[in-house]
Parts: C-alpha cells; structure tokens; sequence
C-alpha cells in the first residue's frame, strides 16, 4: 500500500494534440486510495481523452501520469490495465459474441495460472486453474447479480445489464483504480440509483479508487466526494460537489449564460 | 441418376462422420472416447484396404483433410482472431515442400534435410526466445527493429543449422543407403516414423516463417494485411517455381514439379486421421482456454481487450503462428497422402489459395465445425458431386463446372451470408457450458451488496 | 399538424431503445427534446429523419407519411437534419459541404443566392469557402453543419446538439443564429444537452428518460420544474 | 522554486528504443537497390531509359485500371475482385465490335470518301465507347444482383461473392458460345507504328534495326499515356468539380450524412461502379492494343497488379492510383530488366509489404483514425 | 443418433447398388482428360475436340472390334489435384481402361502414377516431360505413352534448322521456367546450337502469365543475334513477336509445334520458323482428311471451318494410336493393348509413329514457315 502523503494517481501537465487541435490542455489531477471522484463538463470537453491518455490508449502530447509512483507515460494500455487501472467505455465496449461468462474470464487471462501449453495438453493445472478462474467469475458475477445470464451471448442483453457485465469485466482485472466513463448513460432512474449503490459497494468491497465520468447531475452529485470540471480540454474547477455546485463559472460552462439566472 | 444420388449420399455420409466422430469425442466416457476414435479410424480404414472406397473417394478424402487442416488454421486467424489473411495457402505450400524435402533426401541418401530442418526450427525457436526476452527487457523497440534482429538471429540460425546437417549427415549414410536402394532406415517403418516427425518439423517451420513474416505485418489494418499476405502467397509460390535457380534445391525441380515424393501409402489414413484429429483437438483446446478467449476478445473488440490487460500484438502472433502450423502439417500431410508422390507449384498458386476462405467463409468465420464440415462438403461437391454428375452430362458438360460453382458459390452467399453453420458447434467442438454456481461465498456477497 | 411522431418503438439489436414516444411540432415553432445522454433523443431525430426505422407507430410530415421513407426523401420533403457531433465532410471544402447540403436543389443561381443567405448568417464561412471541413475549429464545424442543413430550405431543422464543444460565446451565437432561423419562418425541433439554455429559447419542450417522454410542456414551466433543475444541476 | 525543474516530456512515442536497427536495415535495403539501378545506368544509359519508358507504359495501363479499385474500394471497402474481368470483357467487346461487326470502320462504309486517319480515329473511339458501355452495364447489373443485397452484411461475404462473380466471368466466358476459351490474338483497328530517338526521332522501317543506343517507342505507348493523364484528368474533374463526383466523396465518407443531404447512396455507389467499369472497359481495348494476346482470364494479374498499385498509393486516393501504378510498373520493368523476369511480382510485393510497413495506409493514404 | 444410423444404412445400400451396376460389354470406353478450366482451357477444349473427333470416325466405321467406343470428358484443370480426382474418377466410376490426356505435364503426371498403379492406359498427348513416362526409379512406365515428341527431337532439329538453313552464328534463347516443354526445348536447342559451335548470346526467363515483354526484348536488341529461340505457345508467341517488331528488332523467332495454331498471330510472327509434327498443306491424306474433318465438325466464332492446331492434331492422334492398339490387341484388355502400342506402327497426322524403349515416339519433324499470309511448309527433318 501506498503511503498516505502519496497520492495513487498523480497526473501532472498533461496535454494532448490532435493535428493542431488540442483536445486535453495542461490537465492535472491527483487522486488518493479510497477516492471516489468524477470528472465532468460539457460534451467535446476532453474528459474521455483524458481516460485514454491515462489508460495510454492515447500517448500524450507532454504531461507526466503517475499511477502508484510509477510512470504510466509510453506503456502500451494492456501493460497499464495489468498495472491496476481498469476501465469501462462510454458506449458500452463488451466483446459481443462471448458470453457474459467469457466477458469476465477474458479479464482473468494475465492471472489465469496457466499457460498455452497447459490449455494445449489438458492436463492438470488447467483443469484445476480454469475450474478456479470460473468459479472466481461465476462469483463475481454473482455478486452484480449476473450470475443467471452467464451463458447469453453479451450483445443480447438489455442494455442496463451491458452496463453491469462491463464493470463486472473491468474490475475483474483487478484494478486499484476503476475509470468508469458515464456509467449512468441511458439508465433510468431507478436504475441510476441501484448503480449509485454498486458503485458505493464495489469501492468498498474491493478497496477500490474510482474515477467516473458523467453528465447526470443528480448521479454525480449524489456519489462523488470530489469533482473535477472540465472544458475546452481545461480544468476549469475542482472541489466537493457542493462548491462545484456554486461556483458560477461551472454554472455558466455547463448550463450556459441563459441558466444563471435560473439557478 | 444413381450417380448423383451416390456423390449427394456420400456427402450426407461424410458429414454424419464427422458428426459421428465430434459426438464421440466428445464423450465424457474415456473408453467411449477412445473406442470410438478407434472405431471412427478403423471403419475408414478397412472401407479403404478393400476398396469399398475407391481411390476416387480416397482421393477426394485425404484432399478434404488436408484442406481441413488448412481451413482450420484460417479460421483461427480469421473467425477467432479477426485478422484478413491470404497467406494461408502459403504456409500450406511451405509446409508441403518443407516435409517433401526432407523425405525425398531421407529416401535418397541423404539426411541433411531432415537435419538442418531439425536443427534449424530448434535452433530458430532459441532465437525468438532469446531475442524475444532481450526484446523484452531493452522495452519499446519499434517493430521494425525488432524484426530486424529476430532476421539476423534466424539467419544465423539457419547457418547454423545448415552446416552442422552437413557435418552430420555422413552418420546416417549407412543406414540410409543411396538411391534407387534405399537402406533400412528409408524404408518400412522408420520412414513412416519419419514422415510423423517431418510432418511437424514442416508445421513448426511454418510456424517460424509465420512469426517473421507475421511480427512486422501484424500491425498492418485489416485489408492492407490481406494484401500483404496475399503477396507472401505469391512469393512463396513464385520461389517454388524457381526453387531450382533461386533457391538451391535442385530435386524440387522449380516449375516442372517435384516427383519422386515418398507417399505413406498403407499407411497413409493413419497419418491423415491422426494429424488431422490432433490438429482439431489442439485447436479446440487452445481456444477453449483463457488463451482462446483473448483471442476471441481481439477479434471482437481491440480497444477494449486491451483495456482489459490483453497483449494485442502478442494474441495475434500467437493465432497467426497456430494459424500457419496447421496450415504446415495440412500441407505436409498433403505431400504424402496424394498417392502420385509429384509436388507441383501449380497446386500452390494464389487463386486456388482463396478456397480456404471460401471455405471458411460457407462454414461461417468462427465456427470449427462449420470449417469441418465445409472443407469435406465443399470438396465432394466441387470435385465428387459436379464432377460425376457433369460428366455423366456428355462431352460438353464438364466445360460448365466452374460456372456452375461460382453460381452456387452467389447463391449461397447471398442466402446465408454468415455461412452455413454460423456458430453451431457439435459434440466435442461445442464450448463448455457452465452450470449456475450458488456458493455460500457469493451468496453472502450478493446478501451484502443488497442489490436489488 | 405539420410534424407529428405517435408512439415509434426503435430497436438497437436488442436494446429497445424508444418506448413508444409521440410528440408533435407545430409550424414555427422551436420544440426543445431534453433528456441526458443515452435516453434516446438523437435517436428520436435519426427515426425522424429516415436513417432509423420504427417498429411501429407513424411520422408524419406536413401530411406525408413518412415512416417508412428513405432518408434521401425526406430530405426533399422539407426536413434538414443537422446530427449530432456535426458530421461535417472533412475532406470535402467548406462550398463542396454546402453544396452538398443543396443536392435536392438543381437551379445553380437559386443555389448560389442560399449561399449567400447562409454567409450573411455565418460570415465566418465566406472565410473559409475553400478550406477543408475537417481543419475547421469545432465552432466553425457547427455554423457550417447549421448552414449546411439550410440549404436545401427547409421547412423543419432537426438540430441535434448544436452546442456539443463550444465555448459559452460560441453558444450564445449559435443560439442566437437559432432564433433567427426560427424567425425567418423554419421550425426547429432541437435535441440539447445545455437544457436551461435551450428552454430559454424554445416555445415547447419534452424531457426524454430512457426512451420514454416524462415530461412535456410549456418550455417556461419545464424549466420551472424541480425534477429537470434536479437532473440538471443535481439541487 | 527548484532550479532544473523537471521538464514534461515531450511527444511522448512508446517505440523509440534501438529504432536505428530497423532503420538501418531499410536504408541498406534501399542502398542495394540504388547501388543496383546506378551500376546499370551508368552501363547503358539507353538500356536504362528503355526500361523506364517500358515501365511507363506498363504503369499508366495499371493505373486506368486501379482507379476502378480504387473508388470502388473508397465507397463501399469492397475489394472488387471482378472488377479485373470486367476489363478482360472490355477488351472482348472490342475484339468482336473490330472482327465480327467491322465497328471500327463504319464511317467508311457511310462516309466512303472519309480519309483514312479519320476513320480510324472515329472508329477506334466507336469501338473503345462501345466497350466502355457493355463494362458499365455489366459493372452495374454486377453491383445490383451480387453485392448490393450483401451491403448490411458481413464485409467478407461481399468479397466471396467478388471473388464467384470473377470466377464466374472467367469460366462462363471461356465457354465456346460465349467468348471463347482460346488465346486470340487481338486485331487492332489501327496499325501499329513506332519510333526510334537516337539524336532525333526516326521512325522504325520494318527489316531494318535501329543503331545501338536508340529507345524505341510506338504508338500504343503514345496513346496509352495520353488517355491515361485524360483519364486522371477527367476523373479528377468529375469528384472536384461536378455535383454527383462531391456526392461521392461524401458518400465515401460519410454514408448516413450523405442520406441525410438527400443523396441517394446506392446511386451515387452504382455510379461508381460504372464509372470505374467505364475506365477497365476503356483500359480493357488499350491493354489488348499494346499486349494483343487476349483470353478469358486476362484479367486476373493485371487487375491484382493494379489493385496492389492501389494500395500502395493509399487507397481511396486518385493521385495516390496513379503514383501506386507508375511505381510498380517502374519496379516491375526495372526488376524485369536488371533482376529476373521470374522475380517481378515477388519484388512488386515486397516493395509494397515494405512500403506499407513504413506507412500503413499507402503513399497517399489518410492515417487511420483511433476511436475509443 | 437414429439419423446418424439411418444415413449409415442409406450409405451401405446406395455403395451396394452402385457396384452391381456394371457396364454392357458392347462399349468401351475412353476417359478424355483435359484442363477445360484452370489456366488453360483453350489447350483444353482443342485437345478434346481432337480426340472426339478420331473417336466420332471410328464409330461411324463401326467402333473397334465391333465395340462402339464411348468417350468420357474430365475436366482436370491443368492442375495436379483436380487432375489425380479426375483419373481417380474414370478409373474407379467409369471403369475406364485407357486414358487421352492430360495436356499439361502437371497434370499428366499424377495421372500417369494413377494409371499406372491400376494398369490403365495412358497416352498424353502433349506432355514432354520424361517423368510422365519414366519413373523416379528410372524405370519406364509400362502403361504411359505420349503422342509428342520429345524435347531434344525438336530442339537439335531447331538448332540445326538456324544454322545450316538460316547460317545463324549467335542466338538468343526466352524461356519460361515454369514450363518444361519450353524450358527442355530451349535446353536442347542450347546443347545442339554451341556443339554445332554456334553462341548463345543471351538467356531470358519469363512465366506463362507474363504479357510484357520488353525488358527482354530491350537486351535482345542490344545483344543483337541472328535468331532468337522461343520454344513457346501460340499466345506467348504473339505477344512476343508483336512486341518485337515494335522495337524493330529483326532477327527471326524459332519456335516449336507450341507455335501451331490458327490463333497465331500471322502479321507478328511473320518471319519466324517452327518445328512441328505435320503441315496442314501436307499432302498426305491423313493431314488432308484430318483437316478437312475437323473443319466440318468444328466451326470458329465467324463460322468458318476450324482450322486444327498441333493439340488437337497430338489429341488426334493419341486417340488414333490408341484405338488401333485396341484393334491390334484384338480385345479390350489394357496388358495387351499396351503391349501392342509398344509394337505399334502408326500412320498419323503427325508422321509415321513408332515407340521406343521410353514410350516416346519417333516420327519425322516438320519446319514450317511464317509468312503473312499464312504458314508455309519449309522442309521435313527425320530422325
């Protein structure tokens, strides 16, 4: 575990251009163990290439990521996601024509505990270890109530059980950090509250730092305890959810001019 | 029309072998699994030995299993991995010269060719190794580079490889005898020993071409790789066609085609069955493994398999390689299985090499049966069904049997454009699918969780 | 009634993704659809405009039933769908994109004079006339999208998301460039994530939650309405 | 405040480490192949520029045909595998409109005191408008029954029928009572002439050699340059500057933005398989005009030249056919000429495996883009 | 697994049936085996056309001892697998004991190793490489017979054709590697041309699909020799000389029967000189009768009489040959029709044919001359 004064991610400076367009502008950001923060802003305002640049599906322009005081800059995302950053897309990115079992076995492949020559063989240790990696993913998905679909292929399903099995599948990974990038898309009310609660759960069960990204106010303010805003690729505010909530220059980025005298 | 009742029952039969076979292997009974592999193998086996099956069928039979063998491969690259690839016919060519070679040197005399291949894929496998663990610790080299350094290793290797052949090789003279008098080791059983280890000295050899070939172009986007390996489809077969000036192999004999290929012939069925139930098995247990799912999970969704911690670069390579060494053993099998001991180019050009494809593509991409199936129907429709039927026609008609393919080719497509069998996999093929588990563990999470 | 949508039911595979959703916008109008990301309000445009089916249900417009109408068709009917993230030609110039936005048009001067109009509305573009869609910032990508979607002179825009990206002045802009459309006789139904902002311009507003209509109304009243200042502001 | 602050890095490439070794074997790769064409200009610098017109020649045929790929792949990212055929019956039209129906001398008959040059003139381009017809109606009926029904499914079933609708125009073709299956030796509408520079241009007398050191050329070369550049130019013109040609870049970009500017998609994709049929009809008479050997399978290696040309000039790209084109037939002639006849389309595919390592999408090819 | 037993029985009684159909001993049958898809159906199709033809006379004059003979057409696609499938199919389906064909070598020797192995008669028509008669043991084939010549026939009487009657001092040589015909033509005239103390100034290699030429035409003009030798078919012909007179290059083409062919393209090859088996002006009433029959049997796109080339002259007679080895051996028994052919005495289109040791023919070559107007006799070479 790291040290309290350490905090788990620490980006610093990052910025990143597409051609000449600058998507992500001197973005900062430090999160602690244990945080449950949220990124938001406008659509087009950077936030999901700020989660591409920290899972290295893109590689910044300049900027440093620290994840747990290493150097996260130029790895490829499969070595930061073994790392302990786990993820889930905006539009829901399941592998279609698995099943909602192999979704979440896939996750398990770096620590499946055994190798192409035991799978090749059938031999023992893979009988052993694949019995485990499905027993461990048929519990985990027990535990998003999931367990009764394990068998459906994963584009069948409902798109609030997408939502599910693709955090399910993201932490199966076995993050340290879980970068959720709006979760709550398309759900309903009452389906944004029980998510509310997994979410809570989930950081809570399995220790758990997350980052999420979201335009639903009353998700977001109903679960982050901090916020970051975002627009034109800059940080524009940070701080708990009820100073965000009152600083008028998030109120006019996000709402527009037209709603400050709503408010 | 008894004929054509015959060739259309002779499809039905086949595929209710293969069915046959899948059922019993995958059989949870041991000795039923056994027996029934046995009983599979022996029932074709005396049906050949006394001629209840021609050698027109046997022909078309060990042709079908070859093609298996191919089409399989492909279909790990293509309807498991994702990746467009043309270059399997290729490999196949690579893998049927490669144990043509050696057997026919072995047979006359000479065992250098067993030997540098031996040596050369031991020593070539320490190079990937060995570089690979280098490459590994030096960290973000460029591809290119990279296969820069794998090359000179593999030359080196192959140096190597071919020089202590030559130093060797005098020891085996004596057992091996010259040729047209070949000594007890060319001869009987130890040449059918042989041809098993030369059959997967040819697919490992195969599979190293693959992985040089492959590192680089791996990273290509989809078409532009199908291009790319469409144009080692045509290197490889325009190299055959000159293997006697550009490369130093004069008993291949370059374009006129190689003769005087040794043929397991009584044992012929043995080897076929055997490689190509071994490449079946190998196959279905790579991807029903946690492997197999991330080769699944590249082919479904890149960005997101590597998200979730999957090496993409390493996936591909690794069903490329898969890909490619059953496409060898397919080929090497092919060499000795055709009854006619001639290898000719002819046979490896890039046109016939979009049959695998089209093969996969009827069965549908994805689907081991659907290969399967349509690798023995697409052959004893297209070689066993038109042709008796076409020629029962009159003189003209054998003229019309490429167009009526091609139209059958249209017709199924645009009536099953995800092939014929989509994802239904039989008996042994089949994924396993796993029981609801309740433990007392997950329950208490999910009380815990209280989600409704 | 001159655009009305009674209960279309959208499939995604197999995610229902509208459940039975009837609205209307009447001529001269701006009708807003609010609702967050994912609830099915560019959905409900993309069915309108032909590039999505209905399992059921009708559109209709200015009387034609256009349910089962290819896209290219409702086009010439009077509806100019200007989709979301703007959709711009990258590779084509900023005069090839509007072009385009006439291809139902075939009178060149007519053509011509429209362009006109629309420079007069965004004489950012006359600018750029031969510049490629794609180098433009994402403000100047939304006048030409908006532009584009003028010219083959509708009588209904459906404007999707029109502020998506934009700094706060560039909004106001645009919005300001809305009215005048609307003013000049074009109905306009917008889909809008920046709620407040497009109720203070519309007449009449609908609030989409996952593929339903929740609420509907006066444009003033919804945003009166505690349950959107909740969604929206999380009060 | 700290003096050495650390400085951000900047572009950050995850691959930069021991790149000199890759790089290094492609600088030596291109060293060889310098070293190898500079030996053999200096030796005979005639011989040299032999080749490159021969390859010139060879280029400008494989781009009139690459252009049809090349859109067609753009629109629809169908590898049109038929799209070699059609060409190979652009070329039997024109063999037939010439020997069976005297096409290319009608004017004559009508006009008997017509000089000659006009009547060739007016025939060939009678014969060449014919076949270009018959390729688009083919063309168009072959996008209409086997790959617009296949445009919702998967890409590959698309190609598998390409590749049965080529087979099917190869074999139905060489059944005796449609083309024919022999080789037929192909007659031209106008006589063939050529031309020898060797201070000045001297025409070649028949019986007589040119002196050493001449670069001979024909007519055919002449034509087959200059309807090529028209070609571009034309086609060029047509998606810059008419209505339909910026439809099509729209629709090649944008299929469901295309619709919703009330462009009609299937037809703006029909039109491009007819235009592209067009150009493989009219590339169909010149090929069999300069190679006059013509049969039902003609059409296989030059059309799978033309489209690795394609690619190697970035598909999707005009410009980028042309330059792909020129490059291979200069590495085919070249290869032809100073390595070994047998070695060219081995040497043309690895000239494009190595150029598409180097740049992934072609010559002229846009970056693809990385979504997540 | 009631299905799966179903089919079982199904299988067992349709193999059962099929066996007991066996044929009317009234017949015999020939397997025609040609490429009539694959890369070369036009060698194919005339191939075919050729053996029908010697089959359709022999029937009209009553069949061969009182059998009528039915001809069976295989496709086998120039290619080894189809190849092997097609005499797997005459042989085991048909139950043919002779076999016409294959064009290609590739083909005809899977072929001869099916036929062989099952005492079938095999005479190709067309393929010269020794290993469709000879095996990799050196032994000869006792079944396998050709109608061709052998490459060195025809390569020595090229060479000996360019200098003796063209006085050539220097030639250049085009191969394709890919092809044995050629590149054993090419081979022998090689051997006889510098023993016969002649040069050869240059060798170029090209492959069968190849239509430009002009690389190597650039070299020949350089080199400039007295003739150049292109032992190749008809279609490479064409493209070759036609490119060739392009660069004005004037040395003549010597080819081989390859170049016989009414597709040849007269205006190009003009000039050259061809060793072949027969002419067509010939006066001999087998040519004569030969041409003239083809000519009524068959008609080109425009109608006209087809005018026979040397595949369908080789199939021609390959059938012929075969047929009288039938009447010779006085019964359908493929041991003694094989032995009779070894004893044969042939008048064919061709020449006068008789086998040696090789199962190789030996007859008389033909030079033949091209000339714009059409194909002029020269003179006849024996052996």
């Amino acid at each position: 575990m790291n040290t309290p004064q350490q905090p788990l991610l620490n980006i610093q400076g990052l910025t990143k251009f597409f051609g000449g367009l600058c998507a992500v502008k001197d973005f900062s950001m430090t999160l602690n163990a244990g945080d449950l923060a949220g990124l938001i802003g406008p659509n087009g305002a950077g936030k999901t290439t700020a989660f591409n640049l920290i899972t290295g599906i893109y590689h910044p322009t300049q900027g440093e990521i620290d994840f747990n005081g290493e150097s996260m800059v130029g790895l490829e995302p499969f070595e930061i996601t073994r790392k302990g950053i786990g993820r889930t897309f905006q539009n829901i990115r399941l592998f279609p024509n698995l099943t909602v079992l192999d979704n979440v076995c896939v996750s398990y492949h770096p620590h499946a505990g055994y190798n192409l020559v035991d799978s090749i063989l059938r031999n023992h240790r893979y009988g052993a270890r694949e019995k485990e990696l499905v027993e461990r993913a048929q519990d985990f998905l027990a535990i998003f109530k999931l367990e009764g679909i394990q068998n459906e292929q994963a584009k069948n399903l409902p798109y609030g059980e997408q939502r599910r099995v693709e955090i399910a599948r993201a932490l199966a990974c076995n993050p340290r950090l879980l970068l959720l990038d709006e979760p709550a898309a398309g759900m309903n009310p009452r389906e944004i509250v029980d998510l509310m609660e997994m979410i809570h759960f989930i950081r809570d069960r399995f220790g758990l730092t997350i980052l999420l990204i979201e335009h639903q106010m009353r998700f977001v303010m109903g679960i982050c305890e901090k916020l970051t805003v975002m627009d034109f690729g800059e940080v524009i505010a940070r701080g708990t959810p009820k100073e965000i909530q009152d600083d008028p220059r998030v109120v006019e980025a996000y709402l527009g001019k037209g709603a400050a005298h709503v408010s | 029309m008894d004929f054509l009742l015959l060739s259309m029952v002779k499809i039905v039969a086949v595929l209710a072998y293969i069915y046959g076979l899948m059922w019993v292997l995958g059989h949870t009974k041991r000795w039923v699994k056994f027996l029934g592999v046995a009983l599979a193998y022996g029932i074709i086996q005396i049906a050949l030995s006394t001629e209840i099956l021609t050698a027109f069928d046997r022909g078309l039979l060990f042709q079908a299993s070859a093609i298996t063998m191919v089409s399989l491969g492909l279909n790990l690259i293509y309807g498991f991995n994702g990746q467009f690839s043309l270059g399997q016919w290729g490999f196949y060519g690579i893998g049927a010269y490669t144990s043509a070679d050696i057997a026919w040197r072995w047979v006359n005399g000479d065992a250098s060719g067993f030997l540098a291949v031996l040596f050369g894929v031991v020593l070539v496998g320490f190079v990937i190794i060995g570089v690979g663990a280098f490459l590994q610790k030096v960290r973000g080299v460029p591809v290119i580079s990279a296969f820069t350094l794998y090359l000179l290793g593999t030359v080196l290797a192959g140096a190597i490889a071919v020089g202590l052949a030559h130093l060797l090789s005098p020891l085996f003279a004596g057992g091996l005898g010259v040729t047209g008098a070949p000594g007890p080791l060319a001869q009987g059983l130890p040449l059918q020993l042989l041809f098993f280890v030369s059959v997967i000295l040819a697919g490992a050899f195969s599979a190293e071409v693959s992985f040089l070939f492959g590192l680089p172009v791996l990273t290509l986007g989809s078409d532009y790789f199908g291009i790319a390996t469409l144009g080692f489809t045509i290197v490889v077969n325009t190299l055959m066609v000159n293997s006697d000036t550009i490369l130093p192999f004069p008993e291949m004999k370059g374009g006129r085609g190689m003769v005087g290929v040794p043929q397991m012939n009584e044992f012929a069925w043995l080897w076929v069955f055997v490689f190509m139930l071994l490449v079946i098995i190998v196959m279905r247990n790579l991807i029903h493994s946690s492997t197999g799912r991330t080769i699944m999970a590249v082919r479904e969704d890149e960005i997101a398999a590597k998200a979730m911690g999957i090496d993409i670069a390493q996936t591909k390579l690794l069903a490329f390689i898969f890909g490619s060494l059953f496409a060898g053993i397919g080929g090497a099998v092919y060499a000795h299985s055709t009854g006619t001991s001639f290898l000719s180019p002819g046979t490896f050009t890039f046109l016939v090499g979009f049959n695998p494809l089209i093969i996969i593509v009827f069965g549908g991409l994805g689907s081991m049966t659907g290969t399967i199936a349509a690798s023995f129907g697409w052959i004893f429709f297209l070689e066993g069904m038109l042709r008796v039927l076409l020629g029962q026609l009159g003189t003209e008609a054998p003229t019309w049997r490429f167009v009526l393919y091609p139209i059958t080719l249209l017709l199924l497509m645009l009536i099953r454009p995800q092939g014929l069998l989509g994802l239904v996999e039989w008996g042994f093929l089949k994924a396993k699918i796993h029981p609801l588990r309740r433990s007392a563990a997950a329950d208490a999470a999910a009380d815990s969780a209280k989600l409704s | 009634m001159f655009l009305e949508v009674e209960n279309i039911n959208v499939y995604y595979g197999a995610i229902h993704a509208l459940q039975g959703i009837s609205f209307h916008v009447n001529e001269g109008e701006i009708v807003t659809l609010i609702g967050a990301n994912g609830a099915g309000k560019s959905t409900t445009l993309r069915t309108i405009s032909g590039l999505l089916r209905s399992r059921t249900g009708s559109v209709k417009f200015k009387g034609h039933d256009i349910t089962y109408m290819p896209a290219e068709q409702i086009v010439r009917l009077g509806i100019s769908h200007v989709p979301e993230g703007r959709k711009i030609f990258a590779p084509l110039t900023v005069r090839e994109n509007l072009l385009m936005g006439a291809f139902t048009r075939t009178d060149p001067a007519e053509i011509e004079a429209s362009m006109q109009r629309v420079f007069t509305s965004f004489p950012r573009m006359r600018e750029r006339i031969n510049q490629l869609g794609g180098t433009l910032s994402g403000g100047e990508q939304q006048m030409l999208a908006t532009g584009r979607g003028l010219m083959s002179r509708p009588g209904l825009i459906l404007l999707d998301e029109p502020s998506m990206g934009l700094s706060p002045i560039l909004v106001e802009e645009i919005f300001r460039i809305i009215q005048e459309i609307n003013s000049q006789g074009t109905s306009i139904l917008l889909v809008e994530q920046n709620a407040l902002m497009a109720l203070s311009i519309a007449s009449r507003a609908y609030v989409i939650e996952t593929g339903r209509i929740v609420l509907e109304g006066d444009a003033r009243e919804v945003a009166e309405n505690p349950q959107v200042k909740n969604a929206y502001l999380g009060v | 405040m700290q003096y050495f602050k650390k400085t951000p890095v900047t572009d950050h490439k995850p691959n930069s480490r021991l790149a000199w070794v890759g790089q290094g074997f492609l600088l030596i790769l291109a060293i060889i192949v310098i070293i190898i064409l500079a030996q053999n200009l200096i030796r005979s610098p005639s011989l040299f520029a032999q080749n490159v017109i021969d390859g010139l020649k060879l280029g400008f045929v494989y781009a009139m045909i690459a252009l049809g790929y090349t859109m067609v792949y753009g629109i629809v990212k169908l590898i049109n595998f038929a799209h070699g055929d059609v060409f190979m019956v652009g070329a039997f039209v024109s063999y037939y409109a010439v020997t069976r129906f005297s096409l290319h001398t009608w004017a004559k008959q009508i006009f008997p005191g017509m000089p000659d040059w006009l009547v060739i003139l007016i025939g060939s381009l009678t014969v060449i408008l014919l076949s270009m017809v018959v390729c688009v109606l083919l063309a168009v009926t072959i996008e209409r029954v086997a790959y617009k029904p296949l445009r919702d499914a998967p890409r590959i079933a698309a190609l598998i029928t390409a590749i049965g609708v080529s087979f099917f125009l190869e074999f139905f073709g060489a059944l005796g009572f449609v083309f024919s299956p022999r080789f037929i030796p192909y007659k031209q509408p106008f006589e063939t002439m050529s031309w020898y520079i060797n201070n000045g241009i001297y025409p070649i007398t028949p019986g007589s050699m040119p002196p050493d050191g001449s670069i001979t050329f024909s007519n055919i070369f002449l034509i087959i340059v200059i309807a090529s550049i028209f070609v571009q130019l034309l086609l060029q013109f047509l998606v810059r500057r008419t209505k339909i040609g910026i439809a099509m870049r729209a629709t090649a970009f944008d299929k469901p933005t295309a619709r919703l500017m009330g462009i009609n998609v299937d037809q703006v994709i029909s039109f491009t398989f007819a235009i592209g049929a067009a150009f493989a009809g009219l590339g169909g008479v010149l090929y069999a005009i300069a190679y006059p050997s013509i049969h039902t399978q003609m059409g296989i290696l030059p059309g799978l030249k033309a489209f690795v040309a394609a690619v190697l000039g970035g598909i999707g790209s005009l410009p980028g056919a042309l330059v792909g084109a020129l490059i291979m037939g200069q590495a085919e002639a070249l290869t032809m000429g100073y390595i070994s006849t047998p070695m060219r389309d081995a040497i043309a595919f690895t000239i494009l495996i190595v150029v598409l390592l180097v740049k992934p999408t072609g010559i002229f090819g846009e970056p693809e883009k990385e979504k997540a | 697994m009631r299905t799966f037993k179903f089919l079982s029985l199904v299988l067992v009684v349709s193999l059962l049936l099929s066996a007991c159909g066996g044929g009317a001993s009234k017949e015999v049958k020939i397997a025609i085996l040609a490429p009539l898809s694959g890369p070369v159906p036009t060698f194919g199709v005339m191939t075919r056309d050729g053996a029908l033809l010697a089959i359709e006379e022999w029937n009209a004059k009553g069949g061969v001892n009182g059998m009528k003979i039915v001809p069976i057409v295989e496709d086998s696609q120039c290619t080894p697998d189809p190849a092997a499938n097609a005499a797997n199919k005459v042989i085991d389906q048909d139950k043919v004991h002779y076999i016409i064909g294959e064009v290609c070598s590739k083909a005809s020797i899977p072929i001869s190793d099916i036929a062989n192995g099952k005492k079938v008669v095999q005479i190709s028509p067309t393929s010269t490489n020794p290993s469709v008669t000879v095996g990799t043991d050196g032994k000869v084939k006792d079944y396998i017979f050709r109608a061709c010549f052998i490459d060195p026939f025809q390569g020595q009487v090229g060479a000996k054709f360019a200098m003796e009657k063209l006085g050539a001092k220097t030639a250049f040589i085009m191969l394709d590697q890919a092809n044995d015909y050629v590149k054993g033509l090419a081979e022998f005239f090689e051997k006889s041309f510098t023993e016969a103390g002649g040069t050869i100034v240059g060798k170029e290699t090209y492959t069968s699909t190849d239509t430009d030429f002009s690389a190597i035409l650039a070299k020949i003009a350089e080199a400039k020799p007295d003739v150049v030798y292109l032992p190749d078919y008809y279609n490479i012909v064409n493209l070759a000389t036609k490119q060739a007179k392009e660069k004005g290059i004037t040395a003549p083409f010597i080819g081989g029967d390859g170049w016989d062919s009414s597709d040849l393209d007269l205006a190009a090859a003009a000039g050259g000189y061809f060793t072949n088996h027969y002419s067509p002006e010939d006066t001999r009433a087998e040519v004569q009768n030969f041409v003239k029959a083809f000519g009524a049997k068959y008609k080109d796109d425009s109608g006209n009489p087809k005018v026979p080339d040397a595949l369908a002259a080789l199939a021609y007679d390959a059938t012929n040959l075969m047929l009288q080895a039938i009447k010779d051996a006085g019964a359908d028994d493929p041991t003694k029709v094989k032995d009779a052919l070894t004893k044969i005495t042939f008048n064919g289109v061709s020449g006068k044919i008789t086998y040696d040791a090789s199962h190789n023919p030996v007859k008389s070559a033909t030079i033949l001359e091209v000339t714009k107007d059409g194909i002029k006799f020269n003179s006849v070479v024996n052996p």
